[in-house]
């Protein structure tokens, strides 16, 4: 027979105040198989658990049932608390009577009785409770991380510091991402390429880090500390081994397309790499415009590469690798503004650009030399007009939320036009300016004091005149409509999640919001976590945000990974299925349901009658099963049950409760 | 003694003032023995219930004891109370199989107490069929269609067909006739002629014999069709096999006691999941075993009173007449001890 | 058990609610000390696709009034495609219970978040509002075991 | 030119003959006669002889496919008879991974209908899957009326439908035929035999016969085959099918056009699902 105790929380006030304790604790007494009922003021603090430990003793118990707040905020407490006595973690069952009962209700009468009923059913589900061992699964150390920009560099580098092996998987030929595209950063104004090659030189060059360039994430099977990722490296038509980057293929290739680093401003040949400072800075072939690969032509680079490293021959290569830890950094995309606003010109006119567009053209290894001209005529602009907000807390026609940084990188941007050109004039229509950094607010005060001029209210339309742009608006302060005529017009356009986020959260099998960004663990407490254990994310993928921040969460997620990776083996939850297989028919519908493929049909030795016979039954891989339960409620004969939430016990509670 | 079949109502009438009278009753398009009460529509003649009546004395679900764990727990015994009853107008082949189940559930030595207080207060009026199922074969295992030897009262329709004729045969018979005063008549002649259209020739020392084959190989043919279901154990009338649960409601709860069949795959698995009768044969074996020798080696008559019903529902359409004949006909083998 | 229909007649609801998204929801709602009627209990199960049609019949059977399944949005669930079988599940339940004269309003299933705390409150004030109008359930209830001797 | 049944069951005996002749089949499970002139029953030829006892008329109306899974690991094959709902059948209980096709000799016949009111709205005469076929494969009949009792049912209101099947549930007594001859039914130990859990209590009262009736009829619901045997086989003539046919009509409903029982390896739809599926719990 069971020995039950109940132990009933008051939570100081909190389930006190509404729910009679001491009426639920009487009224438990009367439950079969309890042994011990009591209340304490706190049970989850030191004497509380204390008085536990010590009843078990006295009253011989051998299962707990504690009714106090949400098993989700204190079972693993009261687990590990229990790891001290002799009784198994696993014989515990919570009534949440805080949460779910005195914190929502205010008819005491009422809410006494449904806390009887939540101790009620917890003890009818204890008495089924069975001792439970957390077995350990071996954990492979090492780490992919999706996506080469300053997030995914920095997770890498911290990881590979803590000498754990890491590969960065990256679409690009080159890794890098956006930031190295930017000329100056704010709010220090130090150059972004001065401060982030570095980085990627540390990355290309470390003994830990592997990178993998123009590839992408096929496929991801396993589970945490055991993944196994297929890997798809697209042909780069030119052998990495053998070449050193010497450049000479780049200088003799006829084929000129529009740079996509450059944001479609200057041009590179169809053999590149995507800018100067490129990690890894070997060239790539783009099969789309190269001559040979479309109309068997030219072959040029072939011919004058001095070390014959050119393959046109090179196809697709799919690797497999086993990691322990993932982290998503795949990092965000603006958004196409043309679509969105065509009374911007939706994208006719040259001279209406992006801002990482006019990064391009203020970065000194820009296609410009860091000359800021108009993309159209190459005329230096006097009078340029800034748009924040384009896209960005637009609901009917962009996106609802904040991009965060554009208020700051405008700023810089009006600071560069005022000191790159002499006798200038910065017009920056925004709604909001929004400087949540340290340092920021100065930054602001500066560039308006260096004659950026800030107008309350938004662009209405914009329109060529002449060789001018028409920027139509309104000054909300001075309540009346604005017109300026500008030379160019900088967008300040929203961030968006990289364009294949949606199939990457797929594979990883985590999941996104409606906007698409990977919804975190939780967003205050776990920010670099994903609900699937094991994947780690960090920088814009999760959210629009500044270097800063994507720097700091780049080494929270690297924090995350060593931990994982720190330890030979991890505990696994027992609450997992098993399968009975004296009664399982092995018709194999539970193996369809599981989300894990953690189900598989084996061969064991049987009896059939006084036979010996060989019978099919399913089988439960203990390290993939996360405990979902949908075998469970498949199965016609109940012979794959869920531990910890077994047909007879959810049974029991139903029982339990319509007495 | 006779009355008019007219005042068949105004009998029953009577009767219920005293008693619960069970009567063939149809509803819901099955006949079956039911409480009588005005509105039924009772159907004396015509075809044998295809449930049998012994669900009146021995039912399908009898709660036994209830109990409370806890502090002021308690046991206690679920006696049937309303028992006064009469079971009027059972077939002879259904009172046989009464008097089968009175030597199972009153004689050597354990008395049933359930069933016994229910026999005691139940007066049984035994009717004579008029016609015969073309599954009924009572007389081939020796009982007469038209009369039931140890009923209280016998009732038959009279030659003329115009009464019913009774005859008490006991005490509780005649003081349930002495209560119909009004309603009878002397005199009257009962017709008696009914015979059973299917005649099965059984051997006169199947049993004994039958206790010789128990490997005998016309076990395989014969049970192969079964599908292994219960109809067969839940239409017969003589079959009497229970099993005990409890219905539990947190600290209270009670035990009864419900119908079991030897067919089933569960009813002889042990614990650790062996079955000494694993598969149908074995099962159908000692079912028909159990119908036609060992009842008799504890009893002394068969149990099996030729009324057809499993002959009529078996899904498979497995015939206990057609294997009584064949295992009558049987030469016994060397093997056969 | 339910008490038999006078007008302070509270029904019993059985709500199961899945443990990453409709229960994190629920506790939201606690936190937010968000008010909703006393006559819903809570059984927490990992995921909404572990609840056994079975469950929903045996509530009924031991006199439960309404029966509420809850889990993650459809693309949410912890477990990727959990809650795709429980839509399939109790749609095809609930119909099939509708067709044994079970008010479809008894029984009830409901896509709840971890952050929709509110809709939270405000499916069980709706649903419990419901079934009271609906009054107790006889249907698939069996007599407790104090009634009905043997029949 | 169409065989008639005489015609029909000389084929049977000869192919019966042919299958036990190459010593691969242990036994031809096909009909004989009873002593009944209207009742066959199930018979199972192991030698020539007796494949003389094979008969075929209007009242071969018993399953055989299910008598294959009393050897779930049998030396030798079953020659089955089977006709379009037998061939349903083996079709089910292979999808079911219960039996083996290489366990299974199957001699399909070509049925024009027998003495069971299921017949008149058969779909498939042809046999599905067999290894001989015996008489010439006849046009299919679309069923108008495979939902009309269940649509017809729908229309009682809450109230009429409970009473209504809570008389059928009265009537019960509990025996499981209907799940014996169900081909759908072929789990090696039910849930209902399983007292430990507690499921389903033993006793036959209406309660314990409701629950039983509504959990086999959501088990099978997805994977019904429309036979009939359930109908058939129940001693107290309970409208078994109207309970069952009510999840075919749903999924048909809303998952689109679905039936059992073919040779396409569909997973039953409790099995899978799509990402497309109707959703009313918003």
């Amino acid at each position: 027979m069971a020995r039950i105790g109940v132990f009933i929380c008051h939570c100081g006030t909190n389930i006190a105040a509404t729910v009679d304790v001491e009426a639920v604790a009487a009224a438990a007494r009367e439950f079969p198989n309890v042994a011990f009922a009591t209340t304490y003021k706190y049970m989850c603090s030191e004497p509380g658990q204390a008085m536990i430990k010590e009843s078990i003793e006295d009253y011989n118990l051998d299962r707990i049932v504690i009714a106090s707040c949400s098993p989700r905020m204190h079972e693993l407490t009261f687990r590990k608390m229990l790891k001290g006595t002799k009784i198994n973690p696993y014989m515990l069952e919570i009534a949440n009577i805080r949460e779910q009962c005195a914190w929502v209700h205010t008819d005491r009468a009422k809410a006494t009785e449904k806390a009887i009923d939540h101790v009620k059913m917890a003890v009818a589900k204890v008495g089924k409770d069975k001792p439970l061992t957390t077995s350990t699964i071996p954990i492979t150390k090492r780490a992919l991380v999706i996506g080469g920009g300053i997030a995914g560099i920095q997770a890498a580098l911290d990881i590979a510091d803590a000498g754990f092996d890491v590969t960065i998987v990256e679409k690009e030929p080159s890794i890098g991402g956006h930031m190295v595209m930017l000329d100056k950063t704010f709010p220090t104004m130090d150059c972004s390429a001065c401060i982030s090659t570095p980085k990627m030189v540390d990355a290309g060059a470390h003994p830990n880090i592997t990178l993998k360039t123009s590839c992408e994430v096929e496929k991801v099977e396993g589970y945490v500390g055991n993944f196994e990722v297929t890997i798809k490296e697209k042909a780069k038509y030119v052998n990495h081994d053998l070449c050193t980057g010497c450049g000479l293929c780049q200088t003799k290739c006829p084929t000129k397309v529009p740079s996509e680093f450059n944001q479609g401003i200057g041009t590179r040949p169809a053999i590149y790499i995507p800018f100067a400072q490129a990690v890894p800075s070997k060239p790539v072939i783009d099969p789309t415009c190269c001559l040979k690969l479309t109309k068997d032509k030219c072959g040029i680079c072939e011919k004058v590469c001095p070390l014959q490293a050119i393959n046109y021959k090179d196809e697709t290569k799919y690797t497999t690798e086993k990691y322990g830890a993932i982290v998503v950094a795949t990092g965000y995309e603006l958004v196409d503004w043309a679509k969105m606003y065509p009374e911007y010109g939706g994208g006719k006119y040259a001279d209406v650009i992006t801002g990482l567009q006019f990064e391009r053209l203020v970065n000194a290894s820009g296609p410009t030399e860091g000359h800021i001209v108009r993309p159209s005529d190459g005329k230096e602009p006097k009078d340029v007009v800034i748009v924040k907000c384009v896209g960005s807390r637009d609901q009917n026609k962009g996106k609802s939320y904040c991009s965060r940084a554009c208020c700051m990188y405008s700023a810089k941007h009006a600071h560069q036009i005022l000191d790159k050109i002499p006798g200038s004039n910065v017009y920056i229509f925004y709604m909001d300016v929004r400087t949540p950094g340290k340092g920021y607010e100065e930054f602001y005060d500066n560039t308006r004091a260096d004659g950026a001029q800030y107008i309350r209210g938004r662009v209405s339309k914009i329109f060529k005149e002449g060789d001018k742009l028409i920027c139509k608006g309104e000054d909300t302060l001075l309540g009346k409509q604005v017109t300026v005529e500008a030379d160019m017009v900088i967008l300040a356009t929203a961030m968006e999640p990289a364009a294949n986020i949606a199939d990457v959260a797929g594979k990883l099998g985590i999941s996104i919001d409606s906007d698409r960004w990977v919804t975190e663990a939780h967003p205050k407490l776990r920010p670099v976590e994903t609900q699937t254990g094991g994947v780690f994310l960090c920088g814009t993928c999760q959210g629009p945000k500044d270097i800063p921040d994507t720097v700091a969460q780049a080494g929270a997620a690297a924090a995350k990974v060593m931990a994982l990776l720190n330890h030979d083996e991890m505990e696994t939850s027992p609450m997992i299925s098993s399968v009975d297989q004296t009664k399982c028919s092995g018709c194999g519908y539970c193996v369809e349901v599981c989300p894990y493929k953690a189900i598989s049909l084996i061969q064991v030795p049987g009896r059939d009658g006084n036979r010996k016979v060989t019978k099919t039954v399913a089988d439960v891989n203990s390290g993939l099963c996360q405990g979902c339960g949908c075998c469970a409620a498949t199965c016609r004969t109940g012979c794959i049950d869920l531990k910890g939430y077994t047909n007879e016990q959810i049974l029991k509670e139903v029982d339990a409760l319509c007495q | 003694m006779k009355f008019k079949k007219t005042d068949l109502n105004e009998v029953l009438k009577t009767l219920a003032r005293e008693y619960t009278v069970f009567a063939p009753i149809v509803e819901n398009e099955e006949k079956k023995f039911m409480p009588w009460a005005e509105s039924k529509d009772v159907e004396m003649e015509g075809l044998n219930t295809i449930k049998p009546p012994k669900d009146v004395l021995f039912p399908n679900v009898e709660k036994m004891y209830r109990y409370k764990m806890g502090l002021e727990g308690f046991i206690e015994e679920i006696f049937p109370e309303d028992t006064k009853r009469i079971l009027f107008g059972i077939r002879p082949c259904d009172m046989r199989s009464i008097d089968s189940m009175d030597k199972v559930f009153l004689t050597k030595e354990y008395v049933d107490s359930y069933y016994a207080k229910r026999r005691d207060d139940a007066t049984i009026v035994a009717f004579g069929c008029t016609e015969a199922g073309r599954t009924c074969f009572c007389e081939s295992m020796g009982l007469n269609p038209n009369d039931a030897p140890s009923a209280d009262v016998m009732m038959n329709v009279s030659a003329d067909g115009e009464d019913y004729v009774l005859e008490a045969r006991t005490e509780k018979g005649e003081e349930l006739v002495k209560k119909l005063e009004g309603l009878i008549t002397d005199g009257g002649e009962a017709k008696k002629d009914t015979k059973c259209s299917l005649v099965i020739n059984k051997a006169e020392d199947l049993d004994k014999k039958l206790a010789k084959m128990f490997e005998h190989p016309i076990w395989d043919k014969v049970t192969k069709g079964c599908i292994g279901c219960g109809t067969c154990t839940f239409v017969c009338p003589t079959c009497y096999c229970f099993d005990i649960d409890s219905e539990n409601y947190g600290a209270e709860g009670c035990k009864y006691r419900c119908w079991d069949s030897c067919m089933f795959s569960d009813y002889t698995r042990l614990a650790g999941g062996a079955n000494p009768r694993p598969t149908k044969k074995e099962r159908l074996r000692n079912r028909y075993m159990h119908k036609l020798s060992y009842f008799n080696e504890r009893y002394g008559e068969t149990l099996c009173v030729g009324c057809g019903r499993c002959v009529e529902k078996c899904p498979a359409h497995l015939d206990i007449s057609e294997f009584i004949e064949k295992a009558s006909a049987a030469e016994l083998g060397k093997e056969d001890k | 058990m339910s008490v038999k229909t006078n007008e302070n007649w509270e029904p019993k609801i059985l709500a199961f609610c899945c443990n990453w998204c409709t229960y994190t929801g629920a506790d939201l709602a606690g936190l937010n000390r968000m008010k909703y009627p006393e006559n819903v209990r809570v059984i927490r199960v990992p995921c909404s696709s572990r609840v056994n049609p079975q469950f929903i019949l045996r509530a009924f059977q031991k006199g439960c009034d309404g029966v509420l399944v809850c889990g993650c949005h459809p693309g949410d669930c912890h477990y990727a495609t959990g809650n795709y079988f429980t839509r399939r599940r109790f749609m095809l339940m609930q119909r099939l219970l509708e067709y044994n004269g079970i008010d479809p309003k008894r029984f009830q299933a409901k896509w709840i978040s971890g952050s929709e705390a509110a809709k939270f409150r405000d499916t069980v004030t709706k649903v419990s509002a419901e079934i009271k109008a609906l009054g107790p359930n006889t249907k698939f209830a069996e007599p407790h075991f104090t009634e009905g001797g043997d029949k | 030119m169409a065989l008639s049944e005489k015609d029909i069951e000389l084929k049977i005996r000869e192919e019966a003959k042919k299958a036990l002749a190459t010593g691969e089949v242990s036994c031809v499970i096909g009909w004989t006669t009873t002593r009944f002139p209207d009742k066959m029953k199930p018979f199972f030829a192991e030698t020539e002889a007796e494949c003389d006892e094979l008969v075929w008329n209007k009242y071969c109306i018993n399953g055989t496919a299910k008598y294959a899974l009393d050897d779930r690991y049998p030396s030798k094959k079953f020659a089955i008879i089977a006709r379009g709902c037998d061939s349903r059948a083996i079709n089910r209980m292979l999808k079911d991974k219960q039996l083996l096709r290489e366990n299974l000799y199957i001699i399909g016949v070509v049925c024009d209908g027998k003495e069971n009111p299921i017949c008149e709205e058969c779909q498939h005469k042809n046999p599905l899957t067999y290894d001989v076929l015996i008489g010439e494969p006849v046009p299919e009949q679309i069923d108008e009326k495979r939902f009309a009792e269940v649509e017809a049912f729908e229309k009682l209101s809450p109230d009429e439908k409970y009473e209504y099947w809570a008389k059928q549930y009265d009537k019960c007594i509990h025996c499981y035929a209907c799940r014996n001859a169900c081909p759908a039914c072929n789990c090696v130990e039910c849930y209902a035999d399983q007292y430990r859990t507690g499921w389903q209590g033993k006793a036959s009262d209406r309660i314990q016969n409701q629950v039983y009736g509504l959990t086999r009829a959501f088990h099978v619901g997805d994977r019904c085959i429309e036979c009939g045997e359930c109908e058939r086989v129940c001693p107290m003539g309970l409208p078994i099918m109207r309970q069952t046919r009510k999840m075919l009509k749903d999924i048909n409903d809303l998952f689109g056009d679905y039936e059992c029982g073919m040779p396409d390896d569909a997973m039953p739809v409790l099995g899978g699902y799509t990402l497309a599926d109707p959703d009313e719990f918003m």
